[in-house]
C-alpha cells in the first residue's frame, strides 16, 4: 500500500487491523484507538481519499490503497489548513482524539463544501467522540478550516 | 481477534468456491459489523471471504420504475447518488444516516442485509419499499428474506448482489436513534405506491418486519391521524436498558406518523 | 502586559506535535524486546477463587510467564491503599478491606484481576489468557446502592459488616432539627446521582522497563501526578525504592480524576477547618 | 493507582522485559475507578420569605467492592463541606453511609463529591422555590450570602474567601436573555414542544489543597505544590512543574506566567513536567490545582531569579544592589540607561570570572507554595432546553455560563475548560449512567450501550465572567476545570422540570424517562 505518499510493503498476520500495521509496522503512532466498538474515530485516518476507521478494517483489506494518515498531512512542516484551525480555535486539548476529528474534519469538508452549516458538521461529527473541548471549539476549528481550505 | 485465513476474491464464482472449501468460512462486505464482532471474540470463522474486489456487485443504476443497488455499494455511495436521490429520495437519505461517515465508506447494503441486525436501518426500506433481493441463485421478496433475528433467507455459499428497489410514489424513512450506538431503537420506512401503502419497522422487534396494522390504518386515509387508532402489540417488542416494549411500541406510532407527514 | 503574558488567548505550545500526531502517548511506546501483558479477569460478580490453572496457558504460542496474586505475595509486593480516613459514627476508623493488585482467594467485581499472562504479542497473550482456567464458586452479588447495607444483603468484607465502609454525620443535628420543627415551610427532594464512567479518550496503559545493570524500574503510566504514583508504590507496595523507581507521565489523553493518584494517610479525623 | 501499574512494574522486572499493557475500552468500563452512585434525600427548612434555616441531607454513597485510592473521602470532605453552596444556610446536618457493592471501585471523577452536593443542593433550591411560590432567580437571590460577608464562614468547615454570587446571577440572567423566556415557551408550544429554563448557582472548592486544612483531617502529607525556573547560559529558560497537563495547557499557560514575569520571549521557555527523573517532587494536577498552587510556585521562583538577577547585574553593572531596578526584561541602574537584559544575567550568572565571596553563581532556583485556604470558583449557569414530548428528546436550546475564577491569564484555555466541564455535565444529565444487572453485570461496558456526548448533543455556549479577587491568592487565580461539570447537572435537570412542569426527574434523563415523566405530567 501507499502510505502518505510512501509506497510500503510488509507481511503481516490476516487478523491485524490496519490501525495495529499503521501503529506498530511503520511506527506511525499519530493514529490512536480509543474504543473497540467503532465509535469514538480516534483511528481515523484516509484509504483511497475517503475517511475509514483503521480499527474496523483489516490491514489486508488496505492492500493496494491509498492510505494518509495524520502524519502525512503537513508538507514540509506547514500546517494543513484544517491543522492550523484547529490549534487557532483551540480545537484541541488532550490531543488523543484530535487525529481522528482532524481526518474526519477535512473528509467533511471534502464532501459539504466550504460553507458547511453548523448542524451539517456536528451530525458529520457523530463518529468522532471527544472528551475534553465540548465541540464548541472543534466546530469553529472545522469552520475555519472549511474556510482555508476552501481557498 | 482469533485468527483466520483472509482470501480476496474477484469473483462471484470463486467466492462460492473459497466458502465451499473453508471449514467454517464468513463473507465480509464492508466488515463495519463483522469486524467489532471478532474483535470481541464472539465470532471466529476459520476463513474470512472479502467481496470487496467483486467489481459485478458495486455500482447503481435504474431502469424504468426500479432501482438496482449493487450488494457491494456502499452506504455513502447509496447517500450520494444523484439516482437514487432522484428516484427514491428516502433510501438515500436512510443510508445517509447509517452509523457515521467513516462507517458508510465502509458498510454496504448487502452486508448490513446479510448481518439482519435488528435494529439495522436498511431492513426497513428493504421491506417497505417491496425490494426484491437478488442472489447468485435466486430472487427473493423482501417480506421473505429477513427470518429471524440475525438470520435471513440466505443459504450458506449464497451471496446477495443487488437488491432492486421499486419507485414510490410517496416515502419517508424516520429512525428513533439510540443515542450510544447510534442504531435504530425504532426505525419505520414508509412508501405510498398507486394507493397502497407498505410499512417497514425496524429496530422494535427481533426482525425488521412489516407494519401489517399500521398499513390496514394508512391505506385509503394516508394521514398522520389515522395512525392515532392502531394498536401495537407490546409483547413482541424488544426491552432492553435504551427502550422498554413500551416505550417501542409508543415510538412505532410516532415515527409513522412523522413519517407520513414526511411523505406528504 | 506582556506580549503573551497574562491575559492574552496565547495559541497552545504544545498543539504543534499533536496535530501532527508526534504526541508520545504511553501505547506510543514500543522499545527493542517489548512483551505484552492481558489481565485475566473475573466473569463474575462475586466468587471465591478455588483454583487457577495457569499450566496450558504458559505453555501457549509466545508466553514468557502466566503471573497470580500468589506470585505478587510471594514477592512482597504490598496490597492497594486507600489514603483517607474518615472516622464512623461508632467511633472506629472506616472499614478498609485488603485489596491486592491480583486477587487472592476471591474476586468481587466483574473485571476483578485474577491473573496476568505475558506474551511477545497481545494476541498471544490474549490467546493464552484463554487457556488459564480458575474454578470459581460463584456467591450472590450486592449491586444496588440503596439496599446494600440491608440486613439480608450478601456480606463482601469480613471486616465491612452490613457491607458498611462508614456512616458519617456531620454537624449539629439537635440544632437542625429544631430549625426544621419550627420552620414555616419545609420543602423536600429524593434523588439519585448516576454512576458515571470518566472515559478519558486514551484508554489507562502502563509500559515498564527494568535496567538489571542499575536495578531501575522506568514506568510509562497514565497519570496525573507521577511523583506521588511513584512514593505510593514504592513506600506502600515495595515495589522498589523510590530513587530505583522512575515514573514518566507522558502525553496523558486526558485524566479527569480517574487517572489521579493521591495519598492521604490516616492519622485520625479531626475537624473543624479555619 | 490502579492494579494493572502496578502489576506492570512489578513484571517487567520478574520476566526481565520490558513489559505494556494498554486497556481495551470494554476493560477500561470494567476496572476504571466510576464516579458518584449516591442516593440522597434531602430537606431545606424555610420561613415564610423563603430563606433558608436549616437543611438536612441523608446520603448513601456506593464505593464499590474496594476502596479506591481517594474514595472514602469523595462522598464525605468533598461533598458534605460543600453543601452550603451559595446560600447562607446557618444549620446543615448530613449524614453519609458509605457502602461496599460487587460493581469497580468509586473514586474521584471530575469534581469529585462536588458536583454530587451541587445537584442535590441546586435541585432543593428549585423545589423550595416552587413550594414557596417564587422565581428560581427570586430564592438564589434572597438566600445569597451578601458579598459584604466574604470571609464567609459556612456551617460546613470551608470559609469562603471571596465572591459576588448576585453579579454572576444577574449577568447569567441578563447572557440567557431570561426576561425573554415566556414569549420564548409560547412560541415553543405553538410546535408542539415544552420550553423549560433551569439555573444552576454553584460554588466548588478547589485549588486543592491548603495543607493545614487537608492535615487537620488526617493527611499524611502536604498539599503545596512546586516548581524550578533554570536559566540556561544561552538565557532560555525551562520550567520544571510538579503539576501534570494532560489537556489543560499548562505548557503554555506557565510559560506566559514566566514570560509575564521575566520578560523573556514565550518561544524561549519550555515547560517540563511528568517525569520523576526530570522534575522536583510535586503533587500533580486534580481538584483544579494546577495555576492556583501550581502557578504560584513558579512566580515565587521567579521571584527569586529576580533577586539574585539584582546582585548579579549589580555586580556587572557595577552598582549597588538597591540600585538596581527589574521590569521587562532588564535589569538597570535606576535613573540611568545602563542595563543589561535577563539574558545576559543569565550568561553571566555561568561564567562568574570575577564573583565576590558571598556572590553564588548559577541562575536557577526552585520554590514551594502551600496555599491559606482552597479557592472558591463559583457562578450561575442558565440551560434552556425543549422537549419532544412525544418522543421525550430533550434538546438543549441555549446554554449561558458566567463564572467566577478570577484573573484569567489563558482566556482561550480557561473558555475551553468551562465548554469541556459543560458537556461533561451534560453527559450526566442527559446520556450517562453505568447500569449492573442484579448479577454485577455491567451492561454499559461499551460506547455501543454507554452513551458518551456527541457533537450533535450539544449546542455552542455563551461564556462571560464576573470576577472576584481571591485574597490569598497570589496570582489572584481559582481554578476552573471542573466548574462546568459541577453547574451543568443540576441546570439541565432544572430546565427539563421546568419545562415538563414536574418536580423532580433523575439523570440520566433518557429520552423513555422524560417521556414517561411528560405522560405523568400531561395526566
Amino acid at each position: 500500500m501507499n502510505v502518505n505518499g510512501e509506497s510500503i510493503s510488509g507481511e503481516v498476520e490476516d487478523r491485524m487491523l490496519l490501525v495495529e500495521f499503521l501503529r506498530e509496522h511503520l511506527r506511525l503512532t499519530g493514529t490512536h484507538v480509543g474504543c473497540d466498538t467503532s465509535q469514538c474515530g480516534a483511528c481515523v485516518v484516509h484509504v483511497n481519499g475517503v475517511s475509514v476507521k483503521s480499527c474496523t478494517t483489516l490491514a489486508v483489506q488496505a492492500e493496494g490503497g491509498d492510505v494518509t494518515t495524520i502524519e502525512g498531512l503537513a508538507i514540509n512542516g506547514e500546517l494543513h489548513p484544517m491543522q492550523q484551525a484547529f490549534k487557532d480555535n483551540h480545537g484541541l486539548q488532550c490531543g488523543f482524539c484530535t487525529p481522528g476529528m482532524v481526518m474526519s474534519a477535512i473528509d467533511i469538508v471534502n464532501r459539504n463544501g466550504s460553507d458547511v452549516d453548523e448542524a451539517t458538521v456536528r451530525k458529520e461529527l457523530e463518529g468522532n467522540i471527544c472528551r475534553c473541548t465540548g465541540y464548541h471549539n472543534i466546530v469553529k476549528a472545522v469552520h475555519a478550516g472549511a474556510k482555508n481550505m476552501g481557498g | 481477534m482469533y485468527n483466520f485465513s483472509y482470501q480476496k476474491v474477484s469473483s462471484i464464482a470463486d467466492a462460492v468456491d473459497a466458502i465451499q472449501k473453508a471449514e467454517d468460512g464468513k463473507f465480509v462486505a464492508g466488515g463495519q459489523t463483522m469486524l467489532p464482532t471478532m474483535k470481541h471474540r464472539l465470532a471466529s470463522p476459520s476463513d474470512v471471504i472479502d467481496l470487496g474486489g467483486i467489481d459485478e456487485l458495486k455500482g447503481i443504476s435504474v431502469d424504468g420504475d426500479t432501482v438496482t443497488i449493487g450488494a457491494m455499494t456502499t452506504h455513502a455511495e447509496v447517500a450520494a447518488s444523484s439516482d437514487v436521490q432522484g428516484a427514491i429520495p428516502a433510501l438515500a437519505n436512510l443510508a445517509g444516516n447509517i452509523g457515521d461517515p467513516a462507517v458508510r465508506n465502509r458498510g454496504t447494503l448487502g452486508g448490513s442485509i446479510a448481518n439482519n441486525d435488528p435494529a439495522a436501518d436498511y431492513p426497513a426500506a428493504v421491506i417497505g419499499l417491496g425490494a426484491t433481493v437478488k442472489t447468485n441463485k435466486r430472487e427473493i421478496s423482501g417480506d421473505e428474506f429477513f427470518t429471524g433475528m440475525f438470520e435471513t433467507a440466505l443459504e450458506d455459499d449464497e451471496v446477495i448482489t443487488a437488491v432492486l428497489f421499486p419507485k414510490a410514489d410517496a416515502s419517508a424513512y424516520m429512525k428513533f436513534e439510540n443515542p450510544a450506538s447510534r442504531y435504530a431503537i425504532v426505525g419505520v420506512f414508509v412508501a405510498s405506491s398507486g394507493g397502497a401503502v407498505k410499512v417497514g419497522v425496524t429496530g422494535a422487534t427481533a426482525c425488521a418486519h412489516r407494519g401489517m396494522r399500521l398499513e390496514e390504518a394508512l391505506n385509503g386515509n394516508f394521514t398522520a391521524d389515522a395512525v392515532d387508532g392502531v394498536e401495537i402489540p407490546i409483547e413482541k417488542m424488544n426491552s432492553d436498558i435504551h427502550a422498554s416494549a413500551e416505550y417501542r411500541a409508543h415510538l412505532v406510532k410516532v415515527m409513522t406518523k412523522r413519517a407520513v407527514e414526511a411523505c406528504s | 502586559m506582556a506580549e503573551n503574558g497574562v491575559g492574552a488567548s496565547v495559541r497552545r505550545k504544545e498543539d504543534y506535535r499533536f496535530l501532527t500526531g508526534k504526541g508520545s502517548y504511553t501505547d506510543d511506546l514500543n522499545v527493542v524486546g517489548q512483551t505484552h501483558a492481558y489481565f485475566v479477569r473475573s466473569p463474575h460478580a462475586h466468587a471465591t477463587i478455588n483454583s487457577i490453572d495457569t499450566a496450558a496457558a504458559a505453555a501457549a504460542d509466545g508466553v514468557v510467564a502466566v503471573l497470580t496474586g500468589d506470585d505478587l505475595a510471594a514477592d512482597g509486593i504490598g496490597p492497594l491503599i486507600c489514603g483517607v480516613n474518615v472516622t464512623s459514627d461508632d467511633g472506629e476508623p472506616h472499614r478498609a478491606p485488603v485489596h491486592s493488585a491480583l486477587a487472592q482467594g476471591k474476586v468481587n467485581y466483574v473485571g476483578d484481576h485474577v491473573a496476568v499472562v505475558i506474551a511477545e504479542t497481545l494476541a498471544e497473550a490474549k490467546d493464552a489468557a484463554e487457556k488459564v482456567e480458575v474454578d470459581y464458586g460463584i456467591l450472590p452479588a450486592v449491586t444496588d446502592t440503596a439496599t446494600a447495607a440491608d440486613d439480608d444483603q450478601q456480606q463482601i468484607h469480613e471486616v465491612a459488616p452490613n457491607n458498611q465502609c462508614y456512616n458519617w454525620p456531620f454537624g449539629d443535628k439537635a440544632a437542625v432539627d429544631a430549625a426544621f420543627e419550627s420552620a414555616h415551610k419545609v420543602s423536600s427532594l429524593d434523588l439519585v446521582n448516576n454512576r458515571m464512567v470518566t472515559n478519558p479518550m486514551e484508554p489507562r496503559a502502563a509500559a515498564g522497563e527494568y535496567n538489571s545493570g542499575t536495578e531501575e524500574i522506568t514506568l510509562h503510566l497514565t497519570t496525573q501526578n507521577p511523583h506521588v504514583h511513584r512514593l505510593v508504590m514504592s513506600a506502600f507496595n515495595q515495589l522498589a525504592p523510590e530513587h530505583k523507581l522512575r515514573v514518566v507521565g507522558p502525553d496523558v489523553g486526558g485524566g479527569f480524576g480517574v487517572k489521579i493518584f493521591r495519598v492521604l494517610r490516616r492519622v485520625g479525623c479531626r475537624l473543624g477547618l479555619p | 493507582m490502579y492494579s494493572e501499574e502496578l502489576v506492570v512494574g512489578w513484571a517487567c522486572r520478574k520476566v526481565n522485559r520490558p513489559v505494556k499493557w494498554t486497556s481495551d475500552r470494554t476493560e477500561a468500563f470494567l476496572a476504571d475507578a466510576h464516579g458518584r452512585d449516591h442516593v440522597a434525600h434531602a430537606e431545606m427548612a424555610m420561613d415564610k420569605n423563603g430563606k433558608f434555616l436549616a437543611m438536612r441531607v441523608n446520603t448513601t454513597a456506593n464505593l464499590g467492592a474496594y476502596l479506591s485510592t481517594f474514595a472514602t473521602m469523595v462522598p464525605s470532605y468533598l461533598y458534605a463541606f460543600l453543601l452550603a453552596g451559595q446560600y447562607s444556610t446557618p444549620l446543615i446536618y448530613s449524614e453519609v453511609k458509605a457502602v461496599f457493592t460487587n460493581t469497580a471501585p468509586v473514586d474521584a471523577a471530575r469534581g469529585a463529591g462536588r458536583p454530587e452536593a451541587t445537584f442535590l443542593l441546586e435541585r432543593l433550591v428549585d423545589v423550595c422555590a416552587e413550594d414557596m411560590g417564587l422565581d428560581p432567580a427570586e430564592i438564589r437571590r434572597r438566600n445569597f450570602i451578601p458579598v459584604d460577608a466574604f470571609p464567609y464562614q459556612t456551617p460546613v468547615v470551608q470559609c469562603y474567601d471571596s465572591g459576588d454570587y448576585n453579579a454572576a446571577l444577574d449577568k447569567a440572567l441578563a447572557l440567557a436573555d431570561y426576561e425573554g423566556f415566556a414569549g420564548r415557551a409560547e412560541e415553543a408550544k405553538s410546535r408542539g414542544k415544552c420550553r423549560g429554563i433551569g439555573l444552576s448557582s454553584y460554588v466548588e472548592a478547589c485549588g486543592i489543597a491548603p495543607s493545614a486544612a487537608v492535615g487537620q483531617l488526617g493527611a499524611g502529607v502536604g498539599l503545596w505544590e512546586s516548581a524550578q525556573v533554570r536559566f540556561n547560559p544561552t538565557g532560555n529558560v525551562q520550567v520544571f512543574t510538579g503539576t501534570h497537563s494532560h489537556g489543560q495547557g499548562h505548557e503554555t499557560t506557565f510559560a506566559q506566567l514566566v514570560t509575564e514575569q521575566l520578560g523573556v520571549p514565550i518561544e524561549n521557555i519550555e515547560v517540563i513536567h511528568g517525569d520523576t527523573s526530570k522534575t522536583q517532587f510535586g503533587m500533580g494536577t486534580y481538584g483544579s490545582r494546577s495555576l492556583a498552587v501550581g502557578g504560584v510556585a513558579i512566580a515565587k521562583a521567579c521571584e527569586k531569579l529576580i533577586e539574585k538577577g539584582k546582585k548579579i547585574a549589580a555586580h556587572a553593572l557595577e552598582a549597588a544592589e538597591g540600585d538596581i531596578e527589574f521590569a521587562d526584561g532588564n535589569f538597570a541602574i535606576a535613573g540611568t540607561d545602563k542595563a543589561m537584559n535577563i539574558a545576559e544575567v543569565a550568561f553571566n550568572a555561568y561564567v562568574p570570572h570575577s564573583y565576590p565571596e558571598g556572590l553564588e553563581p548559577g541562575f536557577d532556583e526552585n520554590a514551594f507554595f502551600d496555599p491559606m485556604n482552597f479557592s472558591f470558583p463559583a457562578g450561575t449557569h442558565i440551560c434552556e432546553v425543549e422537549v419532544d414530548p412525544d418522543t421525550g428528546v430533550v434538546e438543549i436550546v441555549k446554554y449561558s455560563a458566567v463564572d467566577d475564577f478570577g484573573k484569567l491569564i489563558n482566556p482561550m484555555i480557561v473558555e475551553g475548560q468551562v465548554h469541556g466541564g459543560i458537556v461533561h455535565g451534560v453527559g450526566q444529565a442527559l446520556l450517562e449512567g453505568c447500569q449492573y444487572d442484579s448479577d454485577g453485570q455491567l451492561i454499559t461496558a461499551s460506547y455501543m450501550d454507554y452513551a458518551m456526548p456527541r457533537a450533535d448533543n450539544v449546542p455552542s455556549f455563551d461564556v462571560d465572567y464576573a470576577p472576584t479577587n481571591p485574597p490569598h491568592n497570589p496570582l489572584g487565580v481559582k481554578g476552573c476545570g471542573e466548574a462546568g461539570a459541577i453547574g451543568a447537572p443540576p441546570a439541565v435537570i432544572n430546565a427539563i422540570s421546568n419545562a415538563l412542569g414536574i418536580k423532580h426527574i433523575d439523570m440520566p434523563a433518557t429520552p423513555e424517562n422524560v417521556w414517561r415523566a411528560a405522560q405523568t405530567a400531561t395526566s
